[in-house]
């Protein structure tokens, strides 16, 4: 067991992989010498060489070209697109290239790619730098989308992305690249499609992903005083989806309430209350309640980042209010 | 196979013929897939090379079965080019089962692995940025396979091209680039909306590239500076890109007639048809016309068959709707 | 009153506000002599002139860079992007620039500005010229979304997505330009954000959006047969919404059914779903039922993409199955 | 105002004392910024110009109030070049409502829509295509406005660059383009990832434009050319590019050290930083010491107060989080 940071664990999770595969290869703006600008990848260059380890120009449709290019004949490339933000200049090669291409060739292709990217706000980089954008990927067929909540799933799943023969895109939270947590030493791999539920509850279902993850859990301890007890699901990964674990969990307290970092609209729990109000619908006690930003554009002022992204407070009051009208 | 054998063969009336052949082959396939166009056998879209074979061709000839060909939606000629049989391409453009992706990805589409036709893309500018991966992953492996791009002069203005093509040349990644400049965009002219007058040529020296520039209606020449590019580029001494000057016989798409282009430049373009014009260098050459005609035969049989064959080709099921979204082969997105 | 189709309210629609305002110009790709390669722009540069409609280069970047500039100094630019699809190449001028911007200067700025596409499969176009990108528009705070389901709202929709002073994304299903209707002379102008009921029942509420709209209608009249009372709402504009109109037909029937072209995942019947079932829970009689394309890339051969796209036949099947068990 | 003025300015010692001003004034803002981030008063991140100050003073000198600025993350030289009071800025850094965007931009996104400065665009090259459209706006109203669009080295291997270009050249767009070299990306040097060795101005033939190299660390120097190049874009000439050499004092960002660049480039830098060398020109000029002295003072008042206003500022609370979404100044999206 070592005390680990999230960050720490994205270098830890991606050697693991590294050492065993030699098609495995990153590319990516400053990840080699500079070790990433949130240090996710320190000391990989120094262990794999530039041969894999490779900076490129700011030219993201060429970062995630020449990923697909490589995967597409035979190496499994992890690309780091630096803020998930950026994924907008070069959208085309995600949901239009890499994301159809298997199913336009009738499987002639595969894409074993991972593309990693910094995700989401609490930094106070203002609304070009802070946006969740988990759902801009889990709309489009044919990509799988992964979002751990803490070191250790870090590794697991980065390492089941990398074995994955399917893109994926790997968000990882960036408040939480400085959480820590102790993990165990030896090689950890994880299963894509499993949500993990971290505490079990009787009155209400709380369904959270990433960085809400800890703020869910940590309500549910307040709500708990309060004399609601609620079970709490990790999502981790959006495509797969879980749907066994959700409906089951939200299915035994007969209440939903999803936890989300995305601006309100189409966001992830829209797509669960649907699927959950289709499957589960007369095992609902109550209305599903969606916990989100509000639908605006994030503001850089820390004062308002902290008003619009859903804090503990909001959803000890948001759930403690449904719960008990 | 190495690169000495094709030098030696370009000087050889054999690999002529077989030159001759290719260009016959995509113009009479593609003439086949405009009159199956019309008759409403084609749905959805299909853009022709016709009048542009002789790139194709040439560039075809000049590389090997392992090496890579990256196409835009203007793609059948690309296609078959490298050896991609007539039937599963027609039937592809059909939407029937015995296509080459068994209907699921259409005319603009075309890609066969197993010939190393690694995709049709028909989003502007996407497939260069992803040629250079195929680059890359060769250049990584050290196998001394080269990627060869095809895509239009209208295609040098956006994004990608600007992207690709510096990546290419700061990496020395084994690709070469050709853009076939048929002078027209989907209905405007490219120097219209375009600062320089060689939409690519003019600008490969903001990547430190030569400026190249082939008569692209001239499949020998095509031929020559294909094999330097490819050669260059097996050796390591990094990318190249060609502009080749051609012009389109028809419209852009489907049944467009091409109206917006004045009488004369088609006349004079039709005058530059790639076909006669190697048809004519052959006979100078002392090939007997009967050859030619038993070519252009052979080539007829050949459409005619994969006609029948496309068409007798089975509508696509829902097995085939829900399969192969993922590696697994399945479409779940949840259990 | 006059036949017109669809594709010829398109250019109806922008001539009625370019005559009545100077500052409304156009941009986008072959939109000038060649009237657009849906025709929807014929006779706007013979009536207006090369200033005021421009060609550009493929440069679909620069296209919607170009309207973002002019929109903050002045005019109201209708930018064509011409397949929907192609947003994937401009995506972060979309997202990242016009939709925040307004925001992030705390107001300083307003982008009064119509980006125009072709939306939508069912031209057997394949997974690249076929998408219905509603829901990544819908998914963006600061973002508009239009989607008209006939001529004479194409005109009314236009008009006001025109004189509105937020960027409206304008989709033009592909599917109904060569639809017909009787349209009336004289100008037309439509608001934003209401939905229209188009067919009052009392059994199930239909809720659909563009190419989908005719066919929940005919989906209605054969399900009317079989004793299945549905009422049709055609949602019209996703942003803003008219929750207003649907939770009121929702509750009136007690059954929700939504008619999305969208691959399944994020769409925009999983943001009702969540609407209806936090705020009509317990008007609800039974499960919200979504009907869409499922959770893959569209391909290409007819035979396919009809078996993809909610059908007629698919609709009536879906609805009557659940309301009959 | 006419460009004549200007021109006769530019050897006038008052302009010249004024040019001094304004690069002191960044200076002093930007270093003051800097502590109030090491004191955690500057939330989020915040990226400084120290060392490039020349050009931003250079080019707002040459600019007419109704001219438009496009900035960067990088992007407080540019603003308060162009007159934007330092409380507004330094209040914006610091997150409160008497921020010149109440706090909802922060840093990387300082806008004076009244000040002609249109913003600051935080995503590499987004800015470039949206300076085109402003100048579009000027040339389709008439007015003779110009756009003038600054971004970094590092940003010439983005797509938008390239489609940014070679649009204004078509369009002969009243636009002029600044690329800062200062060497260095974030943590990468620019040559190591890019095809030539200067990336502005070695591609500017790309578009059929001038290759204008300026020495950026020469306020007099930059004044000239922006001059000439702003002057010929409002008379209609068309877009510029002009790659102007510089370099950063400190890191790319926040409290990077900048440790990865050699320390023999950082003196041989140093040793050319724009504020000293132009101070000696003064000096030279005959200008007394005491006069540059007066103004340093004056700058180091005016940075001491707007210290004290912006920390005076209020936090701002959940109506400016709801407000201005949309034009009609809310946020509601449905009814
Ligand atoms: C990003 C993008 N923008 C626009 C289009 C629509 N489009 C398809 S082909 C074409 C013209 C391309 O011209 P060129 O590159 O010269 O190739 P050609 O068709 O002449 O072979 C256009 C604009 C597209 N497919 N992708
Ligand atoms: C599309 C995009 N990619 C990457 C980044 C991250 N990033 C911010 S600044 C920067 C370096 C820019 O270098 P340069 O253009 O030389 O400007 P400088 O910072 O030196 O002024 C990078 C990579 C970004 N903001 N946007
Ligand atoms: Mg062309
Ligand atoms: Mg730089």
């Amino acid at each position: 067991m070592a005390q680990l940071t999230f960050r720490e664990a994205i270098a830890r999770g991606i050697a693991q992989e590294m050492r065993l595969d030699e098609s495995v290869v990153m590319i990516g703006e400053d990840i080699g010498a500079a070790g990433g600008v949130f240090k996710g990848t320190v000391g990989l260059l120094e262990e794999f060489g530039p041969r894999r380890v490779r900076d490129t120009p700011i030219s993201e449709q060429a970062i995630l070209g020449a990923a697909m290019g490589a995967a597409m004949t035979g190496l499994r490339p992890v690309a780091e697109i630096m803020f998930a933000d950026f994924f907008a200049v070069c959208w085309d090669i995600v949901v239009n290239e890499i994301a159809k291409s298997r199913y336009m060739t009738n499987g002639q292709m595969t894409f074993p790619l991972v593309i990693r990217s910094g995700n989401g706000g609490g930094l106070r980089f203002g609304a070009q730098h802070s946006q969740s954008v988990e759902n801009w990927a889990m709309m489009i067929p044919g990509l799988k989308v992964v979002v751990p909540s803490n070191a250790r799933d870090v590794i697991g799943l980065m390492a089941a992305s990398i074995r994955d023969n399917d893109p994926v895109i790997f968000l990882e939270e960036k408040a939480l690249y400085s959480s820590k947590m102790d993990v165990p030493e030896g090689d950890i791999v994880d299963t894509l499609g499993t949500a993990k539920v971290l505490r079990q509850g009787t009155d209400a279902t709380l369904v959270a992903l990433g960085n809400m993850v800890p703020r869910a859990l940590q309500a549910a301890e307040e709500l708990a005083e309060m004399g609601i007890d609620c079970t709490v699901v990790d999502v981790r990964s959006l495509v797969p989806l879980d749907t066994k674990t959700i409906l089951r969990e939200t299915s035994a307290t007969g209440r939903l309430f999803t936890v989300e970092e995305n601006p309100r609209l189409c966001g992830w729990g829209g797509e669960l209350a649907s699927i959950v109000s289709e499957e589960a619908f007369y095992d609902l006690d109550g209305p599903i309640v969606r916990i989100t930003t509000p639908h605006i554009p994030l503001p850089a002022a820390d004062a308002l980042e902290d008003m619009a992204i859903p804090s503990i407070e909001r959803i000890v009051t948001t759930v403690s209010k449904s719960m008990n009208s | 196979m190495s690169t000495t054998v094709n030098v030696a063969a370009s000087t050889d009336i054999d690999f002529k013929l077989g030159l001759y052949r290719s260009q016959v082959a995509l113009r009479q396939f593609e003439k086949r897939a405009y009159d199956l166009f019309l008759e409403n056998l084609v749905k959805g879209t299909s853009h022709l090379s016709l009048g542009q074979e002789a790139i194709a061709s040439g560039f075809a000839a000049a590389m090997r079965p392992t090496d890579w060909t990256f196409a835009t939606y203007r793609g059948h000629a690309h296609t078959l080019a490298r050896g991609v049989p007539m039937t599963p391409v027609l039937a592809e453009l059909l939407g029937r089962t015995n296509g080459l992706m068994a209907g699921k990805g259409g005319s603009m589409h075309l890609t066969s692995v197993e010939h190393g036709v690694m995709g049709s893309y028909a989003i502007i500018g996407a497939h260069l940025p992803i040629a250079c991966g195929a680059a890359w992953s060769a250049q990584y492996r050290g196998t001394d396979q080269v990627a060869v791009c095809f895509f239009g002069d209208g295609s040098t203005n956006i994004g990608a091209f600007h992207e690709a093509l510096n990546f290419a040349a700061v990496w020395k990644l084994p690709v070469v680039f050709v853009c076939e400049n048929n002078l027209w965009m989907e209905y405007t002219r490219t120097t219209e909306v375009t600062a320089v007058a060689n939409p690519a040529a003019d600008r490969a020296s903001a990547y430190g590239l030569e400026s190249i520039i082939v008569d692209g209606n001239d499949a020998d020449a095509v031929y020559e500076v294909a094999l330097a590019a490819i050669t260059k580029a097996r050796e390591g001494g990094g990318p190249s890109m060609i502009e080749a000057k051609t012009y389109r016989h028809g419209g852009h798409s489907r049944a467009d007639p091409g109206k917006y282009r004045p009488d004369d430049e088609v006349a004079e373009w039709l005058a530059k048809d790639p076909i006669p014009r190697y048809h004519t260098r052959l006979l100078e050459l002392g090939v007997p016309e009967t050859k030619l005609v038993e070519i252009e035969k052979a080539v007829a049989d050949e459409v005619e068959l994969a006609t029948e064959e496309a068409k007798a080709g089975a509508i696509p099921g829902e097995d085939l709707l829900m399969k192969d979204v993922w590696a697994d082969g399945g479409s779940a997105w949840r259990n």
